[in-house]
């Protein structure tokens, strides 16, 4: 098939970025930040090419790019997108440049190897998104741990390195299992293949063969480790310490872009993969996505850490995302999508805030807060835009994403009950209590604290960071037929394969596993 | 007479070897070593083994046992008490535990039966022992081994130096 | 005018643009409050052309949809943000616009010197905007969008002096209890919706409601998708059990009590209703759980409206009352008759909430009517608009209220039964008596308000649309007048808006003819009720005002009972908050994530640190214990071999 | 009678375990290391007797080879023992611990 | 005797070195400055050995009367043996004088012992194994106890010696026994008629015995207990020395000699005996690795839980065994060559230094030298893209291709405990400020090992192939 390099590029952009900062003496921090920045940027431009060229009417990958990488084991450096990968990378290289001008005054110590390890992580998430190659994504899923790792150990709070190793021993956890479900896969294809593969696209046709009492063992052990990334109940108590311990930019990322590698990874390998054992287990799952969704409301709204709340808040909000991947209507699907999108907007926004607060008054105490809405105005509207947009209030593109999911996992067929949807709307509640609630406890009221008197308003570099979150806020609001359209095909596909997997005759099936 | 033979120095070898390890004084210990390498050496006889029985007496019997009475005398160890005195019981399982290695050693040999594939043909057993087979088979086929043996010898000699050298330079 | 009657929308939002975005740097009130009632204004317009417009068309041409551009399209779901101009919503779209006007007009006058003047009225507008995609949206999300975004609205709007106190706790609390109390309906929307889609397959009005009478759908699927949305309604408008929100709204502005909880927004859920007809005409049972819960809370909100002493209070349960009536009208199948009654009743009860807000203005902001007393004189526009709504609401003819109340209490009666017409006619009964004690002790007697106020007729800004509104609330029933007066062309708002509700009607198919004198009889009761009402209160708080005393000692118990609206507010949170907050706290953070599932995950390290503590003391140092382990291994794996053998 | 191989082995075999025992149970360095030189001889003896009858002389060599192996062991074991003595005055092996855990 | 010009060509490797040794024994005799001549002189020589048999693994062949092979496997065993011993002896340059003691005949008996490996990998016959593992384990004895004014060195090279000379004991009786029932200690011959062979016991428990002794000498549970002590114990470039080089040549004794288990009938004899140890070290290892807070002892600990993981591979004993099985000990060469590198980098005087919490905010003020740590630590725990990781992935393949998919993931979850200590050490380093400001002294000549073995470790990570393609080729 005839390649397109400009996957390759968008990654090795970063990846050469990070190792050009190394050259930069550290004493010229600007220079650094500045180098970061642009680098970032192109790659997002690049992106933006890629977006452009993309064609939403094809539901396969596109501008797939596969270079022999180890013959022994026909491993290839194997990459592209489909629409629903294209969205994710989009809003990785839009979020990354953002992130690191927010963390210009955040992070002062250390800046040279902040950038690297932030474009390292770009690299990383890049990577996850777009390889087409089981072992390739692997790499990637693990190699992004380390530099997220270092984030929040070096920059991050108080407990940060107890945040930190717990983050990466239970990720690792969870993926080394999926490891070896990966090796068992490629070794499976050799069945009907005839050669050992880890080619998503080939294993895509095979993979459904598997005999279910032997699918269900694959596809825990990958569901088993996106679901610590999502992170879907009981599996998400890393996430609140992560997420609070590490520094703003880092909050934001693992927000914006690490829990939707989780979900992504669901919707790319569990559902094709295994779908018969994923529509067994999509009950099940679901129920944990329900109880995420009001277990985290409820959690979060007793929080007296605003960035513990937002954490919560996460958990709740991907809740959705899971219960509408696992719901597996085109509606639900394409909710989950634009979902994981909306929530990497709304929640980075509130992260973005918090630590825009945080750098002012570092306390995320609430009740150090209150009736600030007078010293900053500004802030304020910031704040209550943000939380409308995570509250998912129509207009906003909170709403389109949790509005399509609950619409379709009502009439999901597999979930055939209304009972997981009605419980999930009750979400839609609790994110008003505990959003509202916090916003009040902050922004309204008396200033009863005296500290907060003298608190600067947000100033440019901070408003130009966040005017295009809550631009594009509003533009999936209001017009989500945009992004809409790039994954409708792709999920669409993926709908289909859940409907009627490929069937092959069980002699097939038996192969070289029946010992098994 | 083969089979006078094999049971007179048998039961040495065995008995000393069971006295070597019971004495508590080394020199002994040592001597007796000595009586059971020869006991060997005979067995060795009896299996027409005329270079490897000659070698024994040499190399183990006298050079090896040698060094080692050397460094007990040069070292004078105190003696250990009485065996079976000091912490009986951990000595009583050690001792327990080698036997079930022998009992199993026995139970294999006797589950194998190599005497039924093995029948012994003592003209070429006597052709196999004597010295220019074994010469012509070293400086031939095992020439190898035969040099890594030199060179073995020579990190020992090296070793031995460094490490029993009496000051450092 | 019709096919422009996006406009209506988008004016507001272009003024909410500016007045947001810009207001802060405007310091011309002027200029800002012309930008925020001019949109509003030519809202108006358009609405009042295309109403014209559409008056001049056959009766089969009426409805006409803009379509702007398309929102969500996945699967067969299609939305997009279109606009649909028929009878009812051109309606309600006249009763926004115009009574918008006349309240942004008033608000000039009101806010006066606020130091967020701006925002203020980039709020307003907003509203606006919202309320008119709800009311104008030709399908159940686009209404959804309005829906919430009146909420936000209202929520904005109530915690508009966000460091104010009010009552026990803060404006923003008021704020805040109304958003929640609005999502809980929401909830109940969002299900209807969703079971809407799936048996219809489609949430396009006109899609969905043909589709209701073709497709043979069960009535219990009929009955929960109108339950749901019932649910939904109740939030917004404010019915029982979900009404408590509305008296804290009081906390916000009054031009804000009077444009969205009294005109407007609350009445969000009678129109969905009112639209949903088919739907609700299909599940009966459904249909009879509105009118009683309708009949209910307008019975017992008007009970509590008795006793209260603050002059929004008041007003708000009576407002609380009023929808009760029209979802009475909704429920007893009346549609025509409940949105005739939303019409009437956005006219006076927006020119009571102006006229209290008049007198809390001239009063600097004294709410407590036993503080007030004898302001006729002091502010004499004000006293007489005041009374002409007083009246109104009370049912005196030939003001407003009398021909739209009346007819719902003759449906109640007709399609319903004596019941409904019971409790309709007492709470008109106890309607007249609030507002005339209301009226009293505010404009009548002596003053009981210190030296210190000096109280003061407001200015023409905000004295107009009192005039204004007085008219219309005086006249604005002649429209609707019932044919037994009317004769052979019949009631003229009824035969306008027939064409939407001929459908339910058929399902309904309630006509059994009762007799003019019947309705001539209950006619009559009701106004001498009304009547015997306001002699009784002028009697009571005038001439012997001793008795309202004794009484309230006499019957201590309901008198408190009144006085703390039932308990209603203190047992939500005995019942549901509280215990939430509770569990969550102490059990789900505290117990389940913190120890349970974060001990599992630590407890499992501790054990391993634990096992490798101990496991190293294996390693003695002594070689001899080495050997010994060697040996050990080599007996295991001598014994695995013969016994594999 | 005649003498199989297996009496050979027996006796091999047992004085393999008496080694053993005695690596196991002797305290003094130098007799555990002539207590393995013992197990180096049984091993030889087996090696020879099967050479002699299976007739070929394979097994002598390896023999021959043990020994030197045997004698470098020894030169080098008995220098460390030197060693250690040197330090420590002592060759009981349980007294040498102070690497452990 | 050599047969042609072609045979001598192709043994050169083994006979560079040994040649070498004897020139390094004169140099050591006769020249004045052999301190700076003799380092360098064997690395030249190590690194002529150890590219000749890289570039030349090509020509496969048997010599020497059916006693060597050559090429293959063979060549890629001796250029790890060489080139891990050039990084050693590059370490040591600088570190042995910390000890003040210059000894000539430390670079000696480091070639001997590189010989022997060299000739267990090459070994085609029973006696040359036996030899070549003889002459490395008395090397190793000595440099264990090289340093001798040191008690814990005397200490560990008693104990290795006592230990390893019992464990002699029972490879020679287990070679005794294999030579009754096979009539020849030819390998080939072993390995051709392994099947009949395995019909009889004798022959089984002479194999079994075998395998004990190698088990003993990669050091795998339960026969794995001197090493923590020697590791602690003996100097530390020594130590990496047994960890990387003793290690990989007893696998490649195992895998020279029982070739058989790796292809043809009933090969999988030993899988449950093996699969057994592997599990236990793993989980030894990586959970006693944890308490330890000496990091040369920790280091020993990982290395027996990595035996583990290699004996994996010998348990699912497949074509890809073999070759993940070398990789991973090529990987695990040079990771450890690293980390025992640093570690005597910055060991100070007699043996400060060595406690992990000594490493606290090293990565202030040594940001090179922590970076390369931590990455050899990642590595070590087996995440991409580094070296280890890929190994671990090729014996999982292997062990998953012959349904031991159970003994995978009891691998991946031991693993998973095994990161917790690793990332110890990136704590501490990272997230710790320094309590002891202790100074190190700088030493190009190690700098240059740690740098080239730290590339190794990457480049083998993110581009396996080629070295794959090296090994599979001739498997």
């Amino acid at each position: 098939m005839e390649q397109n390099s400009l996957l390759t590029y968008l990654i090795l952009i970063p990846l050469i970025g990070s190792f050009l900062v190394l050259f930069i003496r550290k004493e010229q921090a600007n220079l650094i930040r500045y180098t970061a920045f642009a680098i970032s940027t192109i790659a997002f431009l690049v992106s933006l090419v890629i977006y452009f060229q993309f064609d939403s009417a094809n539901s396969d990958f596109q501008f797939i790019n596969k270079i022999e990488w180890i013959k022994g084991l026909n491993i290839h450096y194997h990459v592209g997108v489909d629409g629903m990968s294209l969205l994710l990378v989009l809003l990785t290289t839009f979020l990354t440049p953002l992130t690191l001008i927010s963390s210009w005054s955040s992070i002062q110590e250390k800046v040279k190897e902040f950038t690297f390890f932030f474009l390292m992580l770009e690299v990383g998430m890049l990577g996850v998104f777009i390889s087409l190659d089981l072992f390739l994504f692997y790499i990637f899923w693990e190699a992004m741990l380390i530099p997220m790792y270092f984030i929040i150990g070096i920059w991050g709070g108080k407990e940060r390195v107890y945040a930190a190793i717990k983050f990466f021993i239970y990720t690792m956890f969870g993926s080394l299992l999926m490891l070896v479900a990966i090796v068992w896969l490629a070794v499976y294809a050799i069945g009907p293949l005839g050669y050992f593969t880890t080619n998503l696209i080939e294993l895509y046709t095979i993979a459904p063969q598997i005999p279910m009492y032997i699918q269900i063992w694959m596809f825990l052990a990958f569901a088993f480790s996106f679901a610590i990334k999502v992170p879907l109940f009981p599996l998400h108590t890393w996430l609140p310490d992560a997420h609070v311990q590490a520094p703003t930019a880092g909050s934001v990322i693992l927000a914006g872009v690490l829990l939707k590698m989780g979900t992504y990874g669901l919707l790319r390998f569990n559902l094709p993969l295994f779908p018969e054992a994923s529509i067994a287990a999509a009950p099940y799952i679901s129920v944990l996505a329900v109880i995420g969704i009001i277990y985290g409301a409820l959690v979060a709204m007793v929080q007296t850490d605003i960035k513990k709340l937002v954490a919560y808040s996460s958990v709740s909000h991907l809740g959705f995302v899971v219960l509408g991947i696992f719901a597996m209507t085109q509606e639900s699907i394409q909710g989950a999508v634009i979902q994981m999108i909306n929530h990497g907007l709304s929640t980075g926004a509130l992260f973005l805030l918090v630590g825009v607060i945080y750098e002012r008054t570092h306390t995320r105490e609430i009740s150090d807060y209150g009736g600030i809405a007078k010293i900053v105005p500004f802030f304020a509207f910031a704040l209550m835009f943000a939380s409308l947009s995570s509250v998912g209030l129509p207009g906003l593109n909170g709403f389109v994403g949790e509005f399509l999911i609950l619409l379709g996992s009502f009439q999901s067929p597999i979930l055939n009950s209304w009972w997981f949807t009605v419980f999930a709307a009750s979400g839609v509640i609790f994110a008003a209590v505990y959003l509202l609630w916090m916003y009040q406890r902050v922004v309204f009221g008396k200033v009863t604290n005296p500290k907060l008197d003298g608190l600067k308003d947000m100033n440019a570099r901070e408003i130009f960071v966040l005017a295009p979150i809550f631009i594009l806020i509003v533009w999936i609001g209001i017009y989500p037929g945009t992004f809409l359209k790039i994954s409708d095909r792709s999920t669409a596909k993926v709908v289909k394969q859940m409907y009627n997997p490929i069937k092959v005759s069980p002699v097939e099936l038996g192969l070289n596993q029946s010992k098994k | 007479l083969e089979v006078i033979l094999f049971f007179v120095f048998g039961i040495v070898a065995a008995i000393t070897a069971v006295i070597m390890i019971t004495r508590s004084n080394a020199v002994i210990a040592a001597l007796y070593l000595v009586l059971n390498l020869a006991s060997l050496a005979g067995l060795y006889l009896t299996l027409n083994a005329q270079f490897i029985a000659v070698t024994q007496v040499i190399v183990y019997a006298g050079a090896i046992m040698v060094l080692f009475l050397f460094v007990l005398m040069l070292l004078r160890p105190e003696n250990e008490q009485k065996f079976l005195q000091a912490n009986p019981k951990t000595k009583i399982f050690a001792m327990f535990v080698a036997f079930v290695v022998f009992a199993q050693l026995v139970y294999v040999i006797f589950f194998a039966r190599p005497s039924q594939n093995i029948s012994k043909d003592l003209a070429k057993s006597v052709e196999a022992g004597t010295i220019e087979a074994i010469g012509r088979e070293l400086f031939t086929n095992y020439i190898v081994p035969f040099e890594a043996a030199g060179f073995l010898l020579l990190a020992a000699t090296i070793g031995a130096l460094v490490l029993a050298k009496k000051k450092f330079d | 005018m019709r096919e422009l009657i996006y406009l209506t929308v988008l004016l507001p939002l272009v003024g909410f643009l500016i007045n947001g975005i810009f207001g802060s740097k405007i310091k011309n009130e002027k200029i800002i409050g012309l930008i925020g009632s001019g949109v509003i204004g030519i809202s108006f317009l358009i609405a009042l052309g295309a109403f014209f417009e559409t008056l001049g068309l056959p009766v089969d041409q009426r409805q006409k949809i803009v379509t702007l551009f398309s929102w969500m399209s996945v699967g067969n779901l299609d939305v997009s943000f279109a606009y649909q101009v028929d009878q009812l919503s051109l309606v309600m779209a006249l009763i926004v616009t115009g009574v918008g006007f006349l309240i942004h007009v008033y608000s000039i006058g009101y806010m006066h010197g606020d130091k967020s003047f701006w925002r203020f009225f980039a709020y307003l507008n907003l509203f606006i905007f919202a309320m008119m995609n709800l009311i104008l949206a030709d399908n159940f999300v686009l209404l959804f969008l309005g829906w919430e975004g009146v909420g936000l609205c209202s929520y904005l709007l109530i915690g508009f002096w966000y460091d104010r106190k009010f009552e026990k706790s803060t404006t923003s609390d008021a704020a805040k209890k109304a958003f929640i109390v609005n999502r809980i309906g929401d909830f109940g929307f969002l299900l209807g919706m969703f079971l809407i889609y799936m048996t219809f397959g489609s949430l396009n009005f006109n899609e969905v409601f043909s589709r209701a009478v073709t497709f043979n759908v069960s009535t219990a699927t009929f009955g929960f998708i109108a339950l749901f949305l019932f649910i939904g309604a109740t939030g917004k408008s404010a019915q029982i059990p979900l009404f408590v929100w509305l008296p804290d709204a009081m906390a916000g502005p009054t031009p804000v009590s009077a444009l969205i909880h009294a005109a407007t927004m609350v009445t969000a859920g009678v129109y969905m209703v009112a639209r949903t007809s088919i739907i609700f005409a299909s599940a009966p049972d459904i249909l009879m759980v509105v009118a009683i819960i309708g009949a209910l809370t307008a019975f017992f909100a008007a009970t509590i409206g008795i006793v209260q002493n603050d002059i929004k209070k008041v007003l708000a349960y009576s407002t609380v009352s009023q929808l009760g009536y029209m979802f009475l009208a909704m429920g007893v199948g009346a549609f025509s008759a409940g949105i005739f009654h939303v019409m009437t009743h956005a006219f006076f009860k927006a020119l009571l909430f102006l006229g209290a807000g008049s007198v809390i203005h001239a009063m600097h902001h004294e709410q407590d009517i036993q503080k007030y007393g004898g302001l006729k004189k002091y502010m004499p526009r004000t006293y007489l608009t005041f009374l002409i709504a007083a009246l109104a609401i009370s049912g005196i003819p030939p003001l407003s209220g009398f021909f739209s109340k009346d007819e719902i209490l003759w449906y109640s009666y007709a399609n319903g039964n004596l019941f409904f017409w019971i409790l309709g006619a007492g709470t008109a009964m106890m309607t007249a008596f609030y507002m005339f004690r209301l009226y009293i002790l505010t404009f009548e007697g002596t003053p009981r308000f210190g030296h210190d106020k000096h109280p003061h007729e407001s200015p023409a800004v905000m004295t107009i649309p009192l005039i204004v509104l007085a008219v219309l609330a005086a006249i604005g029933g002649f429209i609707g007048i019932p044919e037994i007066f009317s004769g052979e062309h019949g009631n003229q708002f009824h035969n306008f808006l027939a064409p939407l509700f001929k459908d339910a009607d058929r399902k309904l198919a309630t006509y059994n003819m009762h007799s003019h004198f019947e309705e001539i009889l209950l006619m009559v009761l009701s106004v001498v009720f009304a009547v015997s009402a306001i002699l009784f209160a002028r009697y009571v708080y005038l001439k012997k005002p001793s008795i309202a005393v004794n009484t309230a000692k006499k019957f201590k118990g309901l008198y408190n009972l009144l006085w703390n609206k039932y308990f209603v507010d203190e047992a939500y949170d005995a019942a549901v908050v509280n215990p939430i907050l509770q569990t969550s706290r102490s059990f789900l953070w505290k117990i389940a994530d913190n120890k349970i599932i974060d001990g599992v995950v630590n407890g499992s390290a501790k054990i391993i640190d634990v096992v490798s503590i101990n496991i190293r003391k294996l390693q003695t140092g002594v070689a001899q214990f080495y050997a010994l382990v060697m040996v050990l291994g080599i007996v295991a794996a001598f014994f695995w071999i013969i016994l594999s053998l | 009678m005649n003498i199989t191989i297996e009496y050979y082995l027996i006796l091999s075999a047992f004085m393999f375990f008496v080694g053993v025992a005695g690596v196991l149970t002797r305290r003094n360095a130098i007799i555990v290391f002539m207590s393995i030189e013992l197990m180096l001889n049984s091993a030889n003896l087996t090696l020879v007797a099967f050479s002699s009858y299976l007739g070929n002389s394979i097994g002598q060599l390896f023999v021959f080879f043990v020994m030197t192996v045997a004698a470098a062991e020894a030169a080098v074991g008995l220098a460390i023992i030197i060693a250690i003595f040197r330090n420590k005055l002592t060759v009981n092996i349980d007294e040498i611990n102070i690497l452990k855990w | 005797m050599f047969n042609n010009a072609q045979e001598f060509f192709n043994v050169l490797p083994i006979i560079i070195i040994g040649a070498g040794i004897v020139v390094s024994l004169l140099i050591e005799m006769y020249s004045k400055k052999s301190e700076i001549l003799l380092p360098w002189f064997s690395v030249f020589m190590f690194l002529a050995a150890g590219l000749h048999s890289l570039y030349y693994v090509g020509d496969v062949s048997i010599v020497l009367q059916n006693m060597l092979a050559t090429g293959g496997n063979v060549n890629v065993f001796h250029a790890i043996f060489t080139i891990g011993a050039a990084v050693v002896t590059l370490l040591s340059i600088d570190y042995i004088k910390k000890y003040g003691a210059y000894f000539g005949e430390y670079y000696i008996i480091l070639q001997t012992s590189v010989l022997g490996m060299m000739l267990m990998a090459a070994a085609k016959d029973l006696f040359v194994i036996f030899l070549g593992l003889e002459i490395m384990s008395v090397s190793f004895y000595i440099l264990a106890g090289m340093n001798r004014k040191k008690l814990t060195a005397n200490e560990a090279s008693l104990k290795y010696f006592l230990l390893g000379a019992f464990a002699t004991g029972f490879i020679v009786y287990g070679i005794a026994l294999i030579y009754g029932s096979a009539h020849t200690t030819s390998i080939d011959f072993i390995t051709s008629h392994f099947p009949e062979l395995t019909k009889n016991l004798l022959f089984i428990a002479g194999i079994l015995l075998f395998l004990i002794g190698f088990s003993f000498k990669i050091a795998a549970f339960p026969f794995h207990m001197w090493v923590p002590d020697v590791y602690e114990g003996s100097p530390t470039t020594v130590a990496a020395l047994f960890s990387t080089g003793g290690k990989a040549a007893a696998f490649s004794a195992i895998i020279a000699t029982l070739f058989a288990l790796f292809n043809g009938p009933n090969g999988n004899l030993f899988t449950p005996y093996l699969a057994v140890i592997s599990v236990l070290s793993m989980f030894y290892g990586s959970i006693v690795a944890i308490a330890q807070d000496n990091i040369k002892r920790m280091l020993a600990y990982s290395s027996i839980s990595h035996a583990g993981y290699l004996a994996i591979g010998l348990a699912a004993g497949n074509h890809d065994a073999v070759a993940g099985v070398i990789f991973y000990l090529a990987a695990y060469t040079f990771m450890n060559l690293g980390a025992f590198g640093i570690v005597s980098l910055l060991e100070g005087k007699n043996e400060t230094n060595l406690s992990i919490n000594s490493y606290a905010g090293l990565g202030n003020r040594k940001p090179l030298l922590s970076a390369m740590l931590a990455i050899i630590m990642f590595s070590l725990a087996g995440l991409p893209p580094f070296a280890g990781f890929f190994g671990k992935y090729y014996i999982f393949i292997a062990a998953i291709k012959s349904n031991l998919t159970w003994l995978a993931i009891l691998g991946v979850l031991s693993s998973a405990i095994s990161v917790y200590f690793y990332l110890r050490i990136v704590v501490l380093m990272y997230f710790k400020s320094s309590e002891n400001e202790f100074e190190m002294e700088s030493s190009r000549n190690s700098m240059l090992a740690i740098i080239f073995s730290v590339l190794v470790v990457i480049l083998l990570g993110v581009f396996p192939g080629t070295l794959i393609d090296l090994i599979t080729k001739f498997v």
